[in-house]
């Protein structure tokens, strides 16, 4: 592939990302499946970066699932949305920064629509005001926390532990990155590098030792897409693409995979082990599956986290083999141990995938 | 495949041109030259009598064969009733009733062998 | 200098008025009664709706050049060379001579009568493009049964593309002449549904596929891509016909009122007769064959003897033209040189 | 006892010959269906069997079909037939009447002039001896033809001649010396001791004059006996099997054993009746249009008996039946032919299961059935139409929407299992309408109803139909000057034999011009759905080809009756007209 051709296109699609002052909005899959990965989130970017964000408790769900789901009206999600950009007024904040690319997608078409519907702003105005008393100004800038670690990629660079390299051989890490369909497929311009040629994650990826994986299947939906998985007589299709995409990266060989989207993580974790159960095919090597991070455990590792203490025991695939290559320390007894020292009980085994 | 939890990994729809077995239609054209002229003009398939009566479609079928998807020529083939139909309205020349004889010959052929 | 014209045709006019003007003398010859040829039989052109008979008049008008000489209702009966002249002797007794022999003896329209699975000449109510120019003229739309036609198709590829009639060529017009003829039919018919069953769509020219998206969006047209395999006719005199819908995989069988063959072009008899007589050779779509496709358009393999229009291939009203002042000046450079 | 060393390579020979095709023959006439042997034991003592033994007579030994055919073919093998089986009758005569003995061995009558001793004369030994030159004199300008004929063929009318291999030359040159041989010994034997008559007294003393024959005469006798028991002992291996096997043939044929689908004990004797005459090879409109000269029926028998690869042959055929119209044997070529091909596909009674009888009960008495061709040529439905009506015939158009196919194709691709399924579900869906009479405009629809489907209703061809109304006054034509010649489809002419339904109603409403291609001579259209090797292109040629060899006699109107050929005529765009019967009679009426 030509590196000059996606150059360019990273530099035709670059966006205006907020230095600091973030009001965080949390994903509801990310927190129930990877919530080591919002805390490592959180801890750099307050920690290690000395940022200021506002994680506030009153924040809900954007209703996203739901909205694509056909279920819940345009005018509802709105005027929760709408509600969200009053609690960031209300704490004094102009940045947002979702966790989730769902949400992330939905803020972008709202803003959007009202920018092109005024009227429908007034409307969800008025039904905030008339559902909650409350006011809202839209915020000044809108960005996904994965461009928030983007931005920020070489400063945790300039502090990293471990590098995306294999210590034993020194070779750069293969690194599949998969942006979710919801970043950039809808509004290119909003995401870092476009929509065909994201960067958001490559980015990170070159900036910490790693070589990201440019391969066919590199833009196809993980297979979520919510009637989709939703819905049990599509769940089919569902992994079916996922599958597609497994097999696709199969032949770069990949270290593992990063997503920037709640969802894309768990499904490409957990639905490996779905295929295996289905069809009895694993993928990576030996049996092992291909380890599936979220962008923050990513950072995190890079940055000396403790594998166990951002919750990479959560995830279906196991990342040891991923360590050792990294050469960061982990205590194989303390994986399933909680943060008293109590065992947590250690998840039944499958069929065909191996697991630690 | 297994029917796990409700439901079972689809099948790709899209013809994968890469993997398809491809020979039969390299035979056949090789065979009958004339098969290649086909432009999907669909009048063999709409004078057709069978065609007219079940799901067989002749063009389609040889479309199909050419892309190396060979399922629904299993499956539809034998419809067929060798009327010679097809043949008086092909505006290419193709000669579609030979080519079914030649796939009538090499799918029996292929039972043979399995 | 004078130079023959064999058809009277627009090709053959435009060519004549170009060389007259230009100085030349030109014996210009038409069996038919009068100048105009196939443009005659046409209403109006694509894809301005230009009136055809305006064409024509503007065309023929032109003839009244002094150095014109129109002979009308005649054919040649025979043509010899002599000492680089050329002889014609005509059926009227006249012998003419000239430098040069310019063959525009045009197309004729395929004999629709040999597709007999289309039924034309057996069904009422199947005609062909021509008989539908008729109608426009008349502005007189109506089936056999005196009734407007409430669906009416148009059936592209008649005796063109087609083995079974060894006319292997594309005609090139007929698919931009359908979309014209549905979109004057729907002007006349607001009502009917009109439906177009194509091969291949073939928007060539300037302003065609312009037409095509019109007739689809403003005029409502429907296009269908199947092949009609055969017709046959029920009891209220509509045609019944069959045709495969390929982009569903389905055969499709429906009902006309009416039912307009797009007829092809095929090298006019007059043209075939010409190319006997003068041993102008045949390309493998059955019209005479240019010297060369790119350097010679308007030259044959004997020398002094230049085509213009349709005889050579399929063309339209434009090409036609063109090609006919493309021969004009053919003819004079090849005059200049025999002077020498 | 007259007895000599040199008889025994000729018994010897004769003997494992006969023990050999009685073994043979045995075998085959074994593997007959019960069916059969029913219908010989039915036939054996009837008046067949005497017409088979005249036909015996007229083309085993006077080759009566190649004399019309050709007669200087006919003179040869007339020469070769009739005059060896004269030489053997009239030599066993002339043996008898001199021994007076039915048993004598067969030799003695061969050797005849060598054991008798000349002098002794006996009742007609003059006329005998005659005779017995004359007949050999016959063979032997029968024999001088066969020589003329390889060197050349173009000369005796024929304009290919069939290939040999090796082993073929070898019998061929035996062949040639037997008569040679024999005539030489005689000859010198007449010349050493006198006897015989104009051709080998005279021979002998000639001979005599100038040659040792006392030391040649005893060899020449040798080299007689050992030509005719070498020939014996190839006979079997080569072509002139056909002799013994073709009068076995002629039997069985007249006892009316069929053959049937598949390649049985009657199939046998076919392939080794086929004396590789080569008529056929002149009829195939494939070998004069296209050039293919070895695909003809006796390329193809010769294949098939050897074993040797044939496949394309197999289906390389028009099935037009000329061939099978001019052999002299009588063979079935097309069933023959038809026989070898493999069924391919395979179904289940479920297959077809989407047809349905569509037709219901009317109470019109007469069916018209357009056939699935009839719907791509609908002037012919409309004139058929028209011709009921102005007929006053109360009819009912049955596959008016459309039917299924008559599996006639289907079974032309050798697929009978699956063709006897399509007739079955036809069948149904024919008797449905209660019809007594069936009209049909398509000739392959026509043949398959009338000889597969055993259909409780009477079945015309529409030729047939418009004959009987004509005839019976039902129509009024009015004849024209209009002049048409007629190509008689191969389903309708040899296929079915309908003849002079076709001609009759020609002549009634126009000026018939009498072609070449009369009745058994019609061409092919080319159109053909029993071919199944040949390309469209060549479809083309042969439809071109077919079209000039009718516009040359110049008729207004070229005239058929099946919707295939009109639909294969119509595509080269022949300024000849070509039209319907139906077509034809409904503008005439």
């Amino acid at each position: 592939m030509k590196l000059e051709g996606k150059q360019q296109i990273w530099n035709d699609y670059q966006k205006e990302i907020a230095n600091d002052q973030y009001y965080y909005a949390r994903s509801c899959i990310r927190q129930t499946f990877f919530p080591g990965s919002e805390w490592a989130y959180l801890d750099i970017l307050g920690n290690k970066l000395g940022k200021t964000v506002f994680d506030d408790p009153k924040h809900t769900t954007c209703t996203g699932i739901g909205y694509h789901s056909d279920v819940v009206p345009v005018e509802t999600i709105m005027t929760v949305v709408a509600r969200h950009f009053a609690l960031m007024t209300e704490a004094g904040f102009e940045n947002m920064t979702p966790s989730c690319i769902t949400s992330f997608g939905i803020y972008t078409e709202i803003l959007h629509t009202w920018e092109q519907h005024p009227e429908m702003e007034e409307k969800t105005r008025e039904f905030l005001w008339k559902a909650t008393g409350r006011e809202f100004r839209k915020p000044r800038n809108l960005a996904h926390t994965s461009d928030v670690i983007y931005k920020f990629r070489n400063e945790i660079a300039a502090q990293k532990k471990y590098s995306l390299k294999d210590i034993h051989t020194g070779r750069p890490l293969q690194v599949v990155d998969h942006i979710g369909c919801h970043y950039a497929k809808m509004f290119p311009a909003k995401g870092i590098g476009g929509a065909e040629f994201p960067a958001v994650l490559s980015g990170m990826v070159t900036a910490w030792g790693g070589e990201s994986i440019d391969y066919p299947e590199r833009r196809h939906c993980c297979g979520f897409g919510f009637r989709n998985y939703l819905v049990l007589a599509n769940r089919g299709f569902s992994v079916a693409n996922s599958k597609k995409k497994f097999e696709s990266m199969q032949p770069y060989e990949p270290d593992f995979i990063i997503t920037n989207c709640p969802g894309c993580a768990m499904f490409l974790d957990k639905w490996q082990y779905t295929i295996s159960e289905m069809e009895g095919i694993t993928y990576g090597h030996n049996g092992y599956g291909i380890p599936v991070l979220t962008y923050e455990e990513m950072a995190a590792l890079v940055l000396g986290y403790d594998p166990w203490e951002i919750g990479l025991q959560m995830h279906q695939v196991s990342v040891e083999p991923l360590l050792d290559k990294m050469g960061i320390p982990y205590v194989p007894e303390a994986k399933y141990k909680n943060a008293k020292g109590e065992d947590m009980g250690h998840p039944a085994y499958p069929t065909y995938l191996k697991v630690y | 495949m297994m029917n796990f939890w409700g439901f079972s990994i689809a099948e790709a729809r899209v013809i994968d041109y890469d993997k398809n077995d491809k020979s039969l239609a390299e035979m056949l054209a090789e065979e009958m030259p004339t098969t290649r002229l086909c432009i999907g003009c669909g009048g063999c398939s709409a004078t057709c009598t069978a065609g007219n009566l079940t799901e067989f479609n002749i063009r389609k079928l040889q479309m199909l064969l050419k892309r190396g998807e060979t399922k629904d020529l299993r499956d539809q083939l034998h419809k067929c009733m060798l009327c010679g139909k097809c043949l008086l309205v092909c505006p290419r020349g193709v000669d579609t009733r030979k080519m079914i004889l030649f796939l009538f010959r090499q799918l029996s052929e292929q039972d043979h062998n399995s | 200098m004078s130079v023959i014209i064999i058809g009277a045709g627009p090709a053959g006019c435009e060519a004549a008025y170009q060389l007259a003007q230009a100085g030349e003398k030109v014996e210009l010859i038409e069996q038919e009664a009068q100048p105009g040829g196939n443009l005659n039989n046409w209403y109006q052109l694509f894809p301005d709706r230009k009136s055809a008979q305006e064409l024509n008049r503007q065309l023929i008008l032109r003839l009244e050049h002094p150095n014109i000489r129109l002979h009308l209702g005649c054919m040649p009966t025979k043509i010899d060379r002599r000492e680089g002249r050329f002889e014609v002797q005509l059926n009227d007794g006249a012998l003419l001579t000239g430098q040069a022999l310019l063959i525009a003896g045009g197309f004729q329209l395929f004999n629709a009568h040999r597709k007999e699975e289309y039924g034309y000449g057996i069904y009422e109510n199947v005609i062909t493009s021509v008989e539908l120019e008729n109608f426009f003229t008349n502005q007189r739309i109506q089936t056999s049964t005196g009734q407007l036609p409430k669906r009416v198709g148009f059936i592209h590829c008649v005796g063109s593309r087609d083995e079974k009639t060894c006319n292997f060529h594309c005609s090139k017009l007929c698919c931009v002449t359908a979309v014209k003829q549905a979109i004057e039919l729907r002007e006349i018919l607001p009502e009917a549904e009109i439906l177009c069953f194509y091969m291949d769509m073939r928007m060539f020219g300037p302003g065609y596929e312009e037409m095509y998206r019109e007739a689809q969006e403003k005029y409502r047209i429907k296009f269908v891509r199947g092949r009609l395999s055969e017709a046959s006719e029920n009891k209220a005199k509509q045609v019944l016909i069959k045709a495969e819908d390929t982009l569903i995989g389905k055969p499709l069988k429906m009902t006309l009122d009416l039912m307009v063959l797009m007829v092809g072009m095929e090298l006019s008899a007059g043209s075939r007769q010409l190319a006997e007589m003068t041993g102008i050779e045949k390309a493998t779509n059955g019209f005479l064959r240019v010297k060369d496709p790119h350097f010679a358009t308007n030259e044959t393999n004997q020398k002094g003897i230049f085509l213009a229009g349709s005889c050579s291939s399929p063309m339209n009203l434009t090409d036609t033209l063109t090609d006919a002042r493309s021969a004009a000046l053919t003819i004079r450079e090849y005059l200049k040189h025999i002077d020498l | 006892m007259y007895y000599d060393p040199f008889v025994l390579p000729f018994t010897l020979g004769l003997n494992i010959l006969l023990i050999y095709l009685i073994i043979k023959y045995a075998r085959w006439i074994r593997t007959f269906s019960t069916e059969d042997r029913q219908t010989i034991r039915r036939n054996i003592f009837t008046l067949k069997t005497w017409k088979a033994g005249k036909e015996v007579f007229l083309e085993s030994l006077v080759h009566h079909k190649i004399f019309r055919i050709n007669p200087f073919l006919g003179y040869m093998h007339l020469c070769f037939g009739l005059g060896w089986f004269l030489l053997i009758v009239i030599g066993k005569i002339e043996s008898l009447v001199y021994h007076t003995s039915i048993f004598n061995p067969p030799y003695f009558a061969i050797f005849f002039r060598y054991f008798h001793p000349a002098k002794e004369t006996f009742p007609g030994s003059n006329v005998f001896a005659f005779f017995m030159d004359l007949i050999l004199l016959m063979i032997l300008s029968g024999l001088l033809l066969a020589w003329l004929k390889r060197l050349y063929s173009k000369a005796l009318g024929l304009k290919r001649t069939t290939r040999h291999r090796p082993f073929d030359l070898l019998i061929l040159t035996v062949l040639w010396l037997i008569f040679p041989l024999r005539f030489l010994a005689e000859s010198f034997t007449s010349g050493l001791r006198g006897g015989g008559s104009f051709l080998t007294h005279t021979a002998g003393d000639f001979f005599n004059s100038f040659l040792p024959i006392e030391q040649l005469s005893y060899p020449a006798w040798w080299a007689y006996s050992s030509a005719l028991g070498l020939f014996f002992l190839l006979l079997p291996f080569s072509r002139y099997m056909h002799i013994p096997t073709e009068i076995v043939y002629i039997f069985l044929k007249n006892w009316e054993v069929r053959q049937g689908k598949h390649f049985s004990g009657i199939s046998q004797f076919q392939l080794y009746s086929c004396s590789r005459c080569g008529i056929c090879i002149d009829r195939c409109q494939l070998g004069s249009s296209l050039g293919m000269t070895d695909t003809q029926p006796v390329y193809f028998l010769k294949k098939l008996r050897h074993g040797k690869e044939h496949s394309i042959l197999v289906d390389n055929c028009l099935m037009c039946g000329r061939c099978e119209a001019a052999c002299p044997v009588d063979l079935r070529l097309n069933a023959l032919r038809l026989t070898q091909r493999q069924e391919d596909i395979r179904i289940t009674k479920s297959t077809y299961e989407y047809i349905r009888p569509a037709a219901a009960k009317t109470t019109a008495k007469v069916a018209y059935f357009a056939g699935c061709m009839g719907h791509l040529t609908p002037g012919v439905i409309r004139s058929m139409q028209s011709i009921f009506h102005k007929a006053g015939v109360d009819y009912t158009f049955i596959d008016e929407g459309g039917s299924i196919c008559c599996g006639r194709p289907m079974m032309l691709s050798g697929n009978h299992h699956t063709a006897a399924i399509i007739q079955e579900k036809n069948k149904a869906s024919l008797e449905a309408s209660g019809a007594e009479l069936l009209v049909t405009s398509c000739p392959i629809c026509y043949k398959t109803f009338k000889e597969d489907y055993r259909l409780d209703m009477q079945v015309l061809h529409h030729t047939e139909y418009l004959d009987i109304l004509l005839r019976e006054g039902a129509l009024h034509p009015h004849c024209s000057d209009i002049t048409t010649v007629f190509h008689n489809p191969c389903e309708l002419g040899r296929g079915c034999q309908v003849y002079t339904a076709p001609e009759h109603i020609l002549q009634t409403i126009s000026h018939r011009i009498a072609t070449a291609y009369e009745g058994k001579d019609a061409l092919c259209c080319g159109g053909s759905l029993a071919n199944l090797h040949i390309s469209p292109q060549q479809r083309l040629q042969l439809a071109e080809d077919a079209l000039n060899a009718y516009a040359a006699y110049r008729p207004d109107v070229l005239v058929t009756a099946c919707p295939l050929c009109k639909k294969t005529f119509s595509q080269p765009g022949s300024s000849l007209p070509v039209q319907d019967i139906a077509e034809l009679v409904d503008g005439q009426c």
